[in-house]
C-alpha cells in the first residue's frame, strides 16, 4: 500500500466516526447539523493530552471521548425539547458557537523550545504524538480500524438492545413511544452522549492523524457532510454511514479523472439517489430482506429439507 | 452614545438584507414545510451571472441587479426540480440532503467557471453617505432597506390579498385539501420557489453590491444568515423574517463594535440558541401551526 | 458483564496497550520555510520548501519529501493528490509543483520519510498570481 | 364500592381554546369490570383516553389510578404505572418487527426490574416467553419476524391490542379496536376483550358498534357535548331519555 492509499483509507476512517455519530441521532429522529462541534471538542482535548500534558494515545482518545458525550449530554438538555428543524438549527448554533470558541482559544506552552498548542484561528499544530513515538501510517490505520470495528460492533449490540431498538421506536414516532413506556427525554440524552462520544473519538484520531487541526475544518460543511453519509448509506444499520463515507470519499479519489467535476457529479448522484431511496442504500426495509435470507439460508443448512417454515423465536434481533 | 446609535442605524441597515434573505427562506419553509440549503447558493449562482455581465461586457447595476435575480430564480427552480418535486410527502430529511448535495453542485459549478476566489462586483452607489448631525448613512445602505421593506410588504400583500396568496395559504394549511379545492400543488410550487430564490437574489444583489466582490463562500453565508434571520423571528411569518433580520444586523454591528469580528459572530449564534431553547416559535408567532412541524 | 462484553473490552484494552507500547525517543524536529510562485499556467504553483532541524539549523538532506494539500474550510472535498518533492540545488532544499483546484487557503502537509520522519504543516493563501500568508479567515 | 376503583377521575376538564372538548366529567372504572364510553362522534371520547395516558396536560381536575394522582405524571410513568392503550387510528412502529413491538413494550414496574441489566444483550428468558405467549393468544405467531408495516390491517389491529397487554396494564384502554372489523373479527375481539378481563386486566372501552358495546361491558357512560349524560349498565343506559335525545338519528342505540 502506498502512503497515499493509506492516507485516504485513514481518513475514511476517521470520518467514519462522524457519520456513525449522526447516524445514531438519526436513529432517534433527531437531525443534527453540529455533530463536528463534538469532533473538535475531540480532537482539541486529545492533542491537548497528548502534545502538551504528555498523556500516551490511548487515554488521551478516552479523554476526547469523555469531553465530546460530555459536552453533547450538556448541550443535549436544554435542546432536548427541541424537534425537527428546532432541534437541527440549536445543533448548528451550538456548533458555530464552539467552532468560534476555538477560533478565540489561546492555550500553549514551551515543548521542545517551540511554543505548542492551540492558538486561535492559527490552528494547533505539532500534535506529534505518533512522530515522537515512531508509530508508522500503517500502524495508525490500524488503530483506527480497531477502534471503528469495536464502534461497529457496539452498534449491532445496541441495535439488539431494548435501548437500541428503543432509539428506532423514538426514530419513528416519540408519541407512540412515550406511549409505549419508554422515556424519550433520557433515550435522547443518551443516545446523544453516545454520539458525543464517537466523534470525540473520531476528532481524537484526526487530530493526530493530521497532526494538525484549525477551526476552520470543523465548520457546517462537515456536519452536513457526516449527516449525509448516513442518508446516503441507509438508516437501516450502522454499515450504512460506513457504506456513504465509502462512496463519497472512496469515489471521489477514484474518479479524480474528473478533477473539477467531482462534486457536480457527486451532488448530482446523491441528489438522485434520494429521489429513489429516501432512507439511503441499506434502509430498514432492505435490511430486515437481508436478515430474513440470512436466517432461511441458516436453516436450510442447518436441516436440509424442503420450506423455509416459519423459523422459531426469532429473538429479538433486527 | 453616538457609537450606540450610529451602530443601530448600520445594524438595522444591514440586518434589513438578512430580513430579504430570511423572507424568501420562510417562503419555501412556509410553503413546503421542507429546509432548502441550496437557497444560498442559488442566489451566488445569481452573483456570478452579474459579475460575469459585469467583468465581461461592462452591464450597468440594473443589468446586473436583474441578472442577478433571473440566475436565481433559474437556480431555485433547478433545486426544487431535482430536490423537492420529485421526494414523496414523508421525506423531508431526504430533499433536505439532496439539497445540500446540489449545494455542492452549485459551489463547484460556480468555482470551474470562475476559478479566482474574489470576483469584483459592481457598486450600487458611490455618492458620501448622507449626513444627519452626527450620524452617517451609506447610500446603498438606505437603498437596501428601502428594497427589504418594500418587498416584504408586497409579499405579505401577495399573501394575504391575491388568489395566489390564497393558494399558498392554503396549502400551508393543508395540502390535500388545497388540492382537491382546485389549487394546483404543482404549478404553485414551483412559483413559489422561484419567487422566494427571487427574493434572495435582491438580497444577494444588494449585499453583493454593498460588499463589492462575490466569493464561492457567499453561498454558504447566505444561507446561514437567512437561516438564522428566519429562526430567530419565527418560522413561517413575514413580519418574523424582517424583525429577525433587523434584530440580528443590529446584534452583529454591535457586538462588532465592542468586541471584535469574532465575536459578532458568537453573539449572533448565541442569540439564535439562546431563542430556540427559551422561545423555539421565534419571536414572532408563525403563519400556521403546521408550518412548525417537523421539517 | 457477560463474555462477549469482556472480549470486546479486553481488545480495546490490547490495542490501547499497543499504542503506548511505541516507545518515546526524541526525534529530529524539522522546520520548514515554503515559498510558492504562480507557474505559467493559472493555478498552477512551484514552490519551494527549505527543511533544517529545528534545533540546530543544520539542513535536512536525503529526505524523501511528499506534500499533499487539502482546503481547511472543505476538509477532504478539494484535497488533491500528493505530490513528491525532488531535492533542489541548495542543501536541504525541496522542490514541487502544485496544481490546485481553486484559489484560496490551503493547508500543505509536508510529510518527510528517510531518516527523520515528520511533518510539518503550512498555510497559504494562494491567489491569482499572488501567494501568501493566510491572514486569519474572517468569513 | 368496597373496592377502590382503579381509576377515578374527578371532575376532569379539557378546553382547546374557547372548546370545551371535556368539561367537568366524574368517572369511576372499578376493578376487573369493563366500561364502555359512549357518545356521538366529537362527544369527548378520545379526549378522555389522551388525558388518561398524559398525551394532553389537564386543563382541570385530576386523574387517579389506584390511589395514586397521576395528573402531572409524564407518559411513560403512566404506562410503568398500570395504563396502556390502543388507538383509534392504528399507531405501529413500521418498521420494526413484530417481535420488537411486543418486545420494548415490556415496561411495567415489574417487568422493567426484571429486564433490569438484560437492556442491552437480548431479552430475558422471562421476556421472551411472554412475547411469545401473547403472540400465541393473538394469533400472530407466525408473523413474529415480519415488519410491522407489512401487516394485514387485521392483523395489524391485533398487534396494537397485543403491543398494549405486553405491558402487563392493569388497566387497558381500547379506543375502537372494532372499527374497520368485519362480523367474523369482532366476534374474536369480544372474545379476547372477555378474556382479559378474565385475566384481571380491566378494561376502558370506546367503541361505535353497539352490539359489541352491549354484548360485553359491564357498565356503560355516555358522553355528549364533554359532559356526561348517563351512567349504568347497558339496560339502564339504552333506557334513558337523555341518551335517546343524544343519539338522534342513529337507530342503532334502540
Amino acid at each position: 500500500m502506498d502512503d497515499y492509499t493509506i492516507g485516504v483509507l485513514s481518513n475514511i476512517g476517521v470520518v467514519s466516526f462522524v457519520a456513525l455519530s449522526a447516524y445514531l441521532l438519526l436513529l432517534t429522529g433527531e437531525i443534527s447539523f453540529g455533530q463536528q462541534a463534538f469532533f473538535a471538542i475531540g480532537a482539541y482535548a486529545a492533542g491537548i493530552a497528548t502534545a502538551l500534558w504528555g498523556w500516551p494515545l490511548a487515554l488521551a482518545l478516552a479523554w476526547g471521548a469523555l469531553s465530546g458525550g460530555g459536552a453533547a449530554v450538556l448541550v443535549g438538555i436544554p435542546t432536548l425539547r427541541l424537534h425537527g428543524l428546532y432541534f437541527s438549527i440549536a445543533t448548528l448554533a451550538f456548533a458555530e458557537m464552539v467552532r468560534i470558541l476555538f477560533e478565540l482559544f489561546r492555550y500553549q506552552v514551551e515543548i521542545d523550545g517551540e511554543l505548542t498548542g492551540p492558538s486561535g484561528a492559527e490552528g494547533f499544530r505539532n500534535i506529534r504524538y505518533i512522530f515522537d513515538h515512531n508509530i508508522d501510517a500503517v500502524q495508525f490505520l490500524l488503530l483506527i480500524y480497531a477502534l471503528l470495528a469495536a464502534a461497529l460492533l457496539g452498534f449491532v449490540l445496541l441495535e439488539r438492545s431494548r435501548t437500541g431498538v428503543a432509539f428506532r421506536m423514538i426514530g419513528e414516532d416519540a408519541t407512540l413511544a412515550g406511549l409505549q413506556g419508554i422515556s424519550v427525554a433520557r433515550h435522547k440524552v443518551l443516545a446523544a452522549g453516545i454520539a458525543g462520544a464517537l466523534a470525540g473519538v473520531g476528532g481524537g484520531l484526526y487530530a493526530h492523524l493530521t497532526t494538525y487541526v484549525e477551526p476552520r475544518i470543523f465548520d457546517v460543511m462537515l456536519g452536513v457532510h457526516s449527516l449525509a453519509y448516513g442518508l446516503i448509506g441507509g438508516l437501516g444499520t450502522a454499515f450504512g454511514p460506513l457504506l456513504g463515507v465509502l462512496i463519497d470519499i472512496g469515489l471521489l479519489e477514484s474518479i479524480r479523472a474528473l478533477a473539477g467535476y467531482r462534486m457536480i457529479i457527486f451532488g448530482g448522484i446523491v441528489a438522485l439517489l434520494l429521489i429513489v431511496r429516501p432512507r439511503g442504500l441499506l434502509d430498514e426495509r432492505t435490511m430486515h430482506g437481508i436478515g430474513n435470507l440470512w436466517r432461511r439460508t441458516l436453516l436450510r443448512l442447518r436441516r436440509p429439507g424442503p420450506g423455509p417454515g416459519p423459523g422459531p423465536g426469532p429473538g429479538p434481533g433486527p | 452614545m453616538i457609537d450606540l446609535v450610529q451602530n443601530t442605524i448600520d445594524g438595522l441597515m444591514i440586518g434589513s438584507s438578512y430580513g430579504l434573505l430570511a423572507l424568501g427562506f420562510t417562503l419555501i419553509f412556509g410553503v413546503m414545510r421542507r429546509l432548502n440549503l441550496s437557497y444560498g447558493p442559488s442566489i451566488m449562482i445569481g452573483g456570478y451571472f452579474g459579475t460575469v455581465l459585469y467583468l465581461q461586457f461592462g452591464a450597468g447595476p440594473l443589468v446586473v441587479a436583474v441578472a442577478v435575480v433571473v440566475g436565481a430564480a433559474l437556480a431555485g427552480l433547478y433545486v426544487e426540480r431535482l430536490c423537492f418535486a420529485p421526494m414523496k410527502a414523508g421525506a423531508a430529511i431526504a430533499s433536505m440532503v439532496s439539497s445540500f448535495a446540489v449545494w455542492m453542485q452549485l459551489e463547484q459549478a460556480a468555482i470551474l467557471v470562475l476559478p479566482r476566489h474574489t470576483y469584483a462586483f459592481p457598486p450600487l452607489a458611490t455618492g458620501a453617505p448622507l449626513e444627519f448631525g452626527p450620524f452617517a448613512v451609506r447610500i446603498d445602505h438606505l437603498v437596501m432597506l428601502g428594497c427589504a421593506l418594500g418587498l416584504a410588504a408586497a409579499v405579505q400583500l401577495l399573501l394575504y390579498r391575491t388568489r395566489f396568496g390564497l393558494a399558498l395559504r392554503a396549502i400551508i394549511g393543508n395540502p390535500v385539501a388545497a388540492h382537491l379545492v382546485g389549487v394546483d400543488v404543482r404549478t404553485v410550487m414551483p412559483l413559489a420557489f422561484a419567487g422566494a430564490s427571487a427574493i434572495g437574489g435582491v438580497a444577494g444583489f444588494l449585499v453583493l453590491a454593498v460588499d463589492q466582490q462575490v466569493t464561492p463562500m457567499f453561498g454558504m453565508w447566505a444561507t446561514l444568515k437567512g437561516l438564522i434571520a428566519m429562526m430567530i423571528g419565527g418560522l413561517g411569518s413575514v413580519p418574523g423574517a424582517v424583525l429577525g433580520g433587523l434584530l440580528l444586523g443590529v446584534i452583529e454591528v454591535q457586538s462588532q463594535w465592542y468586541f471584535g469580528p469574532q465575536i459578532r459572530d458568537l453573539a449572533a449564534y448565541f442569540v439564535l440558541f439562546a431563542v430556540l431553547a427559551l422561545r423555539p416559535r421565534g419571536l414572532v408567532g408563525s403563519l400556521s401551526e403546521a408550518s412548525t412541524q417537523k421539517a | 458483564m457477560r463474555p462477549a462484553t469482556r472480549r470486546t473490552v479486553a481488545v480495546l484494552f490490547a490495542v490501547a496497550a499497543a499504542c503506548v507500547a511505541g516507545g518515546a525517543e526524541a526525534q529530529v524536529r524539522a522546520k520548514a520555510d515554503l515559498r510558492c510562485e504562480q507557474a505559467s499556467e493559472v493555478l498552477l504553483y512551484d514552490c519551494t520548501v527549505g527543511l533544517v532541524d529545528s534545533r540546530t539549523n543544520e539542513p535536512l538532506t536525503g529526505l524523501a519529501v511528499t506534500i499533499g494539500a487539502d482546503m481547511p474550510s472543505m476538509a477532504g472535498a478539494h484535497s488533491v493528490r500528493p505530490v513528491v518533492a525532488a531535492e533542489g540545488p541548495a542543501k536541504g532544499t525541496y522542490r514541487f509543483r502544485l496544481a490546485l483546484e481553486m484559489h484560496g487557503d490551503w493547508a500543505l502537509l509536508i510529510n518527510l520519510s528517510g531518516a527523520t520522519r515528520d511533518r510539518v504543516v503550512k498555510v497559504l493563501r494562494f491567489e491569482d498570481g499572488r501567494v501568501g500568508e493566510a491572514p486569519p479567515p474572517r468569513r | 364500592m368496597l373496592e377502590l376503583p382503579v381509576l377515578e377521575l374527578k371532575d376532569v376538564s379539557k378546553h382547546f381554546g374557547g372548546v370545551r372538548a371535556v368539561d367537568g366529567v366524574d368517572l369511576g372504572v372499578a376493578r376487573g369490570e369493563i366500561l364502555a364510553l359512549i357518545g356521538p362522534n366529537g362527544s369527548g371520547k378520545s379526549t378522555i383516553v389522551n388525558l388518561i395516558c398524559g398525551l394532553f396536560p389537564l386543563t382541570a381536575g385530576r386523574v387517579v389510578l389506584d390511589g395514586v394522582d397521576i395528573s402531572g405524571m409524564p407518559m411513560h410513568a403512566r404506562v410503568t404505572g398500570g395504563v396502556a392503550r390502543t388507538f383509534q387510528n392504528i399507531r405501529l412502529f413500521g418498521q420494526l418487527t413484530v417481535w420488537q413491538n411486543l418486545w420494548v413494550a415490556q415496561n411495567s414496574g415489574e417487568q422493567r426490574r426484571q429486564n433490569f441489566g438484560r437492556r442491552w444483550f437480548g431479552g430475558s428468558r422471562g421476556a421472551r416467553g411472554e412475547v411469545e405467549r401473547t403472540l400465541e393468544f393473538f394469533d400472530l405467531a407466525h408473523k413474529s419476524n415480519e415488519l410491522a408495516a407489512n401487516l394485514a390491517f387485521g392483523e395489524q389491529r391485533r398487534l396494537e391490542f397485543a403491543r398494549a397487554l405486553s405491558a402487563k396494564p392493569a388497566l387497558l384502554l381500547l379506543d375502537e379496536p372494532a372499527a374497520g372489523m368485519n362480523a367474523e373479527e369482532i366476534d374474536q375481539l369480544d372474545n379476547r376483550i372477555r378474556k382479559v378481563r378474565d385475566d384481571g386486566v380491566t378494561v376502558l372501552l370506546i367503541e361505535h358498534q353497539m352490539e359489541l358495546v352491549m354484548s360485553i361491558a359491564d357498565r356503560i357512560a355516555v358522553l355528549n357535548f364533554g359532559r356526561k349524560i348517563a351512567e349504568g349498565t347497558p339496560a339502564e343506559v339504552q333506557a334513558s331519555p337523555l341518551v335517546r335525545e343524544a343519539y338522534l338519528g342513529t337507530p342503532e342505540i334502540a
